[in-house]
């Protein structure tokens, strides 16, 4: 086991504390000082019988991806968990209750469903609890204070994290936590001695100041409150729903307002409205809900009206599976909507990008006038990452419209053709800017016009402006060791970190592979990535569809056909994949 | 029938003189003469021009088919939105910047076929907007076929036999919702709508004008002119507007009744 | 003037009876053995105000496009159609009235408009309509009597085509409608000669014996009604709307059912809940009402559940220009909705395609449990052209569905996986098959399931049925006089016929230009395709879209970048526009 | 808390054996132990069992939510749609056969938000399908936010000062479309409902059945198991179901009364 680096899994029902665990330990790693990368899955019904992961990888690096493998495993439920076996790395360990309450029928045990190579270490998690606390609920602490004492790491991380969970419970319950937490850590001590396993290297003190855990939802909403968001107007949907809560409770503490509406036609349509009106605004939905405000959507390119829209993409197609993960709505969201209505779609990689790309997406929806979607996936928004995120500044809450000069008033035309495409837009309230807007095909004074020169001038003005958009969009990054590639991978959204990882991997051992990370997906950078292309023999495109997407959109500007690595498993796409696809690909170009 | 162009300039420049009606944009309306819609508008341009609103403090949010045109012909901010969402986009804009006076504007078609999930909403927000449904119990725009609100019997390319399916009654929708503020007018009443106009626009929270109008292009049996002014008459005398369970009493026996239907502070 | 082939335009206000006149004139020319195409141009506003334009052409083979230019003018309204004499052909004919009514401004008559090479030709249309009928409106049949008597036609087949048009109101409006359009016919005949302008090719009699003068409106409600199409559900929507009229009145006359519904998300619904119960069921809408159906299409998909959707598109984005016609929503229509949802989309190019493609969607929605996507536009759905349908048959009304063995009674699989990826579906009232379908993704008895193998052998299921239809769509078809090709044009939908003229043209001047037809928008036929491209040096598609939508589909299967020619005028494109373009393309090459 | 292998299919074997029992499907249903849902069912199934359908003869058209899960608890055909489309979708389902008996059973979510603008035209049309709405004022499925039909001050994720939004109330909606019946129902009196049940499906037209329910997982306050007992009672003796202006008055007092509000045949 490499002692910098290790992937942990915490196992058992939602009644089990699983989820309460695995945040806990997230929460106390990171105040060690290690880098953190965690998501958990559960199922879509509510009730608490289905299995419930929560899936850590602790690091001292910054963490791309998860590993192939687990190299931990914490059973709170053997009869959940023994399904798990098959992701363990060699030699991982295992921790379960060697003790269980009720009487186990034979190989209910996770004991029996490891491979020989498995370090086993039974703790009597409940008995201790039961010991400690009188509360066999708290099974999940003894656990906590067992993989302490088998790492030997410090438990001082652990106890405030417990402390802090509990606070508003009293004294009593915090207490007993933290002695079932102990009972858990002093057991296995006991029994199993200080080096039992490799202990985990001690990361730097203090490394993470400053850096907050937080999920890729939080960070979204972060984000957007610090860019002094205004308006947010939202209906819920897994995995966005968490970006709607978090505004209910923040935006209105701000200044802002928030507003649950009847659904995801009237939310798009508020924020319409509301950034017309001059104000910042935005929504965030899941594939179904995107699908819906595909008309809207058109008639704030048509009006040229700011929008923002996260689309937290789920494995679809309909309504699929709402609690797992898919790359599936980059189509719909370039291409959705009637006639040809160009919009800005960009994709964060990561949980910091969740925040920096919607402080962008605000920006850009109201320099261009447009709706902008910015596409997640369910494993992005619900990972948590420690990272540290960008003081609030002035910078992000800056007023980006370009309003029309004062020059203007009394002859103003609120369409006119410029050579950026953008025409400087007046906000209701204004004195001397009277304009109408409409989905109908206009003149530059906004009246319904249908002649061929007017609706060709349009078109163009609407596709310039959105080419244009591409100097204030990030832009793609390249992680290359060379000039001529063999093989270059081209990635987009949460594939990305799996993807480098493995180029990077592939680097180490010497072949010629580069990566490219696509962060704008329309408009997108042809050049920088048609110039990428040239120099590879080969290029992959790995994502989490069927049909490979964003190889739909960018194949094209390959001189071959691209190839592709699709996978609709609902889950994130696993660095080895990603390398076996490599090395077969590698094979054949060198024999 | 065509208006020279000199005609229209003169037309135009009438009607920026006459104070009355300065709130009329440049472009002249272009729905068919003699439709309900002009005295509709004219009601309206009354109130506000009485109420000096600001033009620049005004926005029309208007719906898809003849009714939403009123956008393009109103010297004020006008947003056409898509067919049947004014409800929704009104609302961004008023929760936007509140000391704009808001209006959505809109036909029956596009406020109670594909529109009628958002009106429940609107009403329950209670967003200081006044919405004036322009009711001409047909599909104007797209040439005359039944609406929610046709009377049943009424013939049409999409009804050839009669249209069969119970018609709405928005004012009665509009009161079960629980609104603050119902009034029925009749398009060929402008004198009269302008005083409730104005009150409605005064109304603290979301306010629902339900104009009974005339297509005169494609309806010559129903909703005629002839037809609704034979019908339309003044609420009774004793009529308490304050009332909730009295008004949809009374609106559960009369359909032709003008006024403040329901007004709660 | 070719004398066996013309274009016709009336112009003037519908209160001048335009489109009326334009109606006459074309049933009367297919009664004589011409082919007709023809298509009129109207404001979308209600009044009658607006400049009206009807466009006909005529001859001896089918028609496959108009002709850039207008031999023939007919003005019933000066002030409106001095605009149209930029479209005049050299030496074109134009009729007008000389001595309106009112006095006329200077430079008001079109005659002050027209070139010096124009034949005009005055004739006092409204005063004949006075004196033989003492009605001002009858001017439009005097212009018809003129024209007939200028070209050397048989004015015997025009007066039963007035006779019919006027049936209902009483023989006396009849006679006087006769009794203009003789004055017309007389006084041109008395005025100007036997020999005025060179007389048309009198073509075959009966040669149109069978055909019917149809819009492609018309044909697709004819076509659904002789599949024996059972449920219409519909939300009026311009170009649509008309094919929703007509099943309102003839689809309850052959026992089916016809319901308005309360918009598009409803009708597309309603088409799902009437196939789901095994039914043949339709809507047709245009691109706002296609974006509102996506998220329930997706639902389609996932539940293999037939739907027949006419996407009758008009100019985008939003509400566009709603009577005028593009190309524009192929995008929407191939990748509308959330998540990963194939299903079939097709183009007919023609009337009678019109026809048959809609027998065939309905055919392909059962067979392959799908909805099918039918795309049409404007310029399509409202224009008229003398066809030949096939009789109704037993083969049209043919039963598609697949339905499963009596053996799989009580053990029945509706989501079996299967070679072909069709799963036997049976129907409610079915006994002994009752089974469960979702949005959700799902087991192969359809109860929900997340697992990843499921969602995987699931999505590979729905995607390889729907590129196994590939065998029943119709195949691309080619127009190319040799095998290898400096150019070759790639079309679909309403836009093959103006590309197959210049292609023919281009050919018989030599030019090594070669068209492929592609009827199949998705999945499309690429080996043919490629196929095709691989024999060409350049390849053009052009279309009437911004952004060059078909070639963004298909553009990677060339090997160089393929050139685009789109246009968005919200007019059919011009056969001269792709000639010019094609004769560019070629100069360069051979440089 | 989990229930082994065997127990279930025990449990399975007993309610197939159970004649009383037989429409409900192998599955179990996955709400939550204690959900008000399953009180809705036993009353349905009830009535689904004495009036003797055939299970192949039933449809159930569902949307998303907890409640749309029911499509997979029953044994008969079920066709689980997308969000709040339900009755356009039932309604296709009814005319292509209407052989078969057709449910649409959706939430309040469902229904009365995103699918509100469905519920008149589903009216209008009158097409013979039975509404089941289950009304646990939440969404539950997506873990407590506050619903159309949640009481003013309502604190949820979505709502974290209170509910500031009107309630919605679907029968008096209903009535106020012209639905032809309307019955308000207690998910926790599955006897008392199963008779009224019976009397909808028969009703030839589309019948509404509002279903008080709760939700034990997302709702601990307010429409808790207790809050409803304490309120539902029966609707006065003299009550009479077949006067719509006497219904409505009726509902506009009384929220909690069961029973069949209104029935015209
Ligand atoms: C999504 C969508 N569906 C359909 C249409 C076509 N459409 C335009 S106006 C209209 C109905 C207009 O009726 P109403 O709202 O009563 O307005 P009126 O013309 O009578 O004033 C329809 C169906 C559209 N523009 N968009
Ligand atoms: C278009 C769309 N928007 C949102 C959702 C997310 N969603 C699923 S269930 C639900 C609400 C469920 O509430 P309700 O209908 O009351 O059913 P309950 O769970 O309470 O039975 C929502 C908003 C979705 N699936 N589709
Ligand atoms: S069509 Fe009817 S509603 Fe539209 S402008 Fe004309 S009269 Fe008015
Ligand atoms: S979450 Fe609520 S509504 Fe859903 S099953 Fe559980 S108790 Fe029932
Ligand atoms: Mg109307
Ligand atoms: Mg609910």
């Amino acid at each position: 086991m490499l002692k910098n680096d290790i992937t942990v899994e915490i196992c058992g029902t939602s009644g089990d504390g699983t989820i309460a665990a695995g945040g806990l330990l997230n929460e106390a790693m990171s105040r060690a000082g290690f880098s953190v990368i965690a998501y958990d899955s559960y199922p879509s019904e509510i009730r608490g019988f289905g299995r419930c992961v929560t899936k850590s990888r602790f690091g001292l690096e910054q963490m791309l991806a998860f590993s192939d493998k687990v190299d931990v495993l914490i059973s709170l439920n053997d009869s959940q968990s023994y399904s798990r076996t098959p992701f363990l790395a060699k030699n991982a360990v295992v921790l379960f209750d060697n003790k269980p309450l009720a009487k186990v029928k034979e190989g209910g045990s996770i004991a029996a469903h490891v491979g020989p190579d498995a370090n086993l270490f039974g703790v009597p998690l409940i008995n201790l609890a039961l010991e400690a606390g009188a509360v066999r609920k708290g099974k999940n602490l003894a656990a906590l204070g067992a993989f302490v004492a088998l790492f030997g790491l410090d438990p001082d991380f652990f106890r405030p994290v417990i402390t802090n969970k509990f606070k508003t419970k009293g004294a009593e319950v915090i207490e007993t936590n933290i002695k079932i937490f102990d009972a858990g850590f002093n057991s296995t001590l006991n029994n199993y001695g200080e080096q039992a396993v490799e202990a985990l290297f001690a990361p730097v003190k203090n490394k993470n100041k400053g850096k907050i855990l937080v999920s890729g939802n939080a960070a979204i909403a972060k984000g957007a409150l610090d860019a002094g968001l205004e308006l947010y107007f939202g209906y819920p949907i897994t995995p966005a729903t968490p970006i709607m809560e978090i505004m209910a409770k923040e935006l209105p503490l701000k200044g802002g307002k928030f507003q649950l509406m009847e659904d995801e036609i009237a939310s798009i349509g508020a924020v319409i409205g509301g950034s017309y009106a001059g104000k910042r605004a935005m929504t965030a939905t899941s594939g179904p809900g995107l699908a819906l405000m595909a008309e809207m959507i058109s008639l704030g390119v048509m009006t040229e009206i700011p929008a923002v829209i996260i689309d937290a993409q789920r494995a679809g197609p309909s309504t699929g599976i709402p609690t797992k993960t898919e790359q599936s709505d980059l189509h719909a969201a370039v291409f959705g909507g009637p006639g040809d209505s160009p919009r800005i779609v960009i994709a964060p990689t990561n949980v910091k990008e969740c925040y920096e790309y919607i402080v962008k997406s605000l920006q850009l929806a109201e320099k261009y006038q447009t709706p902008v979607i910015m596409l997640t996936d369910c494993f992005l928004n619900n990972r948590v990452e420690n990272v540290l995120l960008p003081e609030k500044s002035s910078d992000q809450m800056k007023d980006c419209n370009i309003y029309p000069d004062n020059s203007e008033k009394g002859n103003y035309k609120r369409y006119k053709i410029t050579e950026s495409g953008i025409s400087p837009r007046a906000v209701p309230g204004m004195e001397g800017f009277v304009f109408s807007s409409t989905g109908l095909e206009h003149t530059n004074d906004g009246k319904p016009a249908d002649t061929p020169q007017i609706h060709m001038e349009m078109n163009e003005k609407r596709h310039r402006k959105i080419l244009n958009a591409l100097n204030d969009l990030p832009e793609p990054e390249e992680f290359s060791t060379e000039k001529l590639l063999d093989l270059g991978l081209i990635t987009w959204g949460s594939s990305v970190g799996a993807a480098l990882e493995a180029t990077l991997k592939a680097q180490k051992k010497g072949l010629k592979v580069g990566m490219l990370k696509v962060p704008a997906i329309y408009p997108y950078h042809s050049d920088h990535i048609s110039n990428f292309m040239n120099r590879c023999q080969e290029i992959l495109i790995p994502e989490l569809n069927f049909t490979g997407q964003l190889a739909n959109l960018i194949g094209h500007l390959h001189k071959k056909v691209v190839l592709r690595l699709n996978q609709t498993t609902g889950e994130p796409i696993l660095v080895c994949d990603i390398i076996n696809r490599v090395e077969d690909i590698l094979a054949k170009i060198n024999k | 029938m065509k208006t020279s162009g000199k005609a229209l300039a003169e037309k135009v420049k009438q009607i920026k003189e006459s104070d009355m009606l300065s709130i009329r944009s440049e472009s002249l309306p272009t729905w068919c003469p003699g439709c309900g819609y002009f005295g509709i508008q004219q009601g309206l341009n009354n109130a506000i021009q009485q109420l000096g609103l600001s033009h620049h403090k005004i926005v029309n949010v208007t719906g898809i088919g003849c009714a939403g045109r009123y956008a393009f012909f109103n010297d004020a901010y006008g947003l056409h939105v898509v067919h049947g969402r004014l409800l929704p986009v009104a609302t961004g804009v008023k929760m936007a910047n509140p000391e704009l006076t808001v209006f959505a504007v809109g036909g029956d078609g596009d406020g109670l076929a594909i529109g009628a999930g958002h009106l429940p909403h609107m009403v329950r927000r209670n967003v200081n907007v006044n919405y004036m449904l322009f009711d001409n119990s047909t599909f104007g725009l797209t040439k005359g076929q039944i609406s929610p609100t046709s009377p049943i019997g009424t013939v049409s390319k999409a009804s050839p036999s009669g249209n069969v399916d119970t018609p709405l009654n928005a004012t009665l929708m509009a009161l079960s919702y629980g609104a603050t503020f119902v009034a029925r007018l009749y398009a060929g009443d402008p004198k009269h709508n302008t005083a409730i106009i104005k009150e409605g626009i005064k109304h603290e929270g979301f306010s629902i004008f339900h104009f009974y109008s005339s297509c005169v292009t494609f309806d010559k049996v129903y909703k005629t002119w002839n037809n609704l002014k034979d019908n339309v008459h003044p609420l009774p005398p004793t009529y308490d507007h304050a009332n909730l369970k009295h008004a949809i009493d009374h609106v559960l026996e009369d359909d032709f009744s003008m006024g403040i239907i329901y007004k709660n502070d």
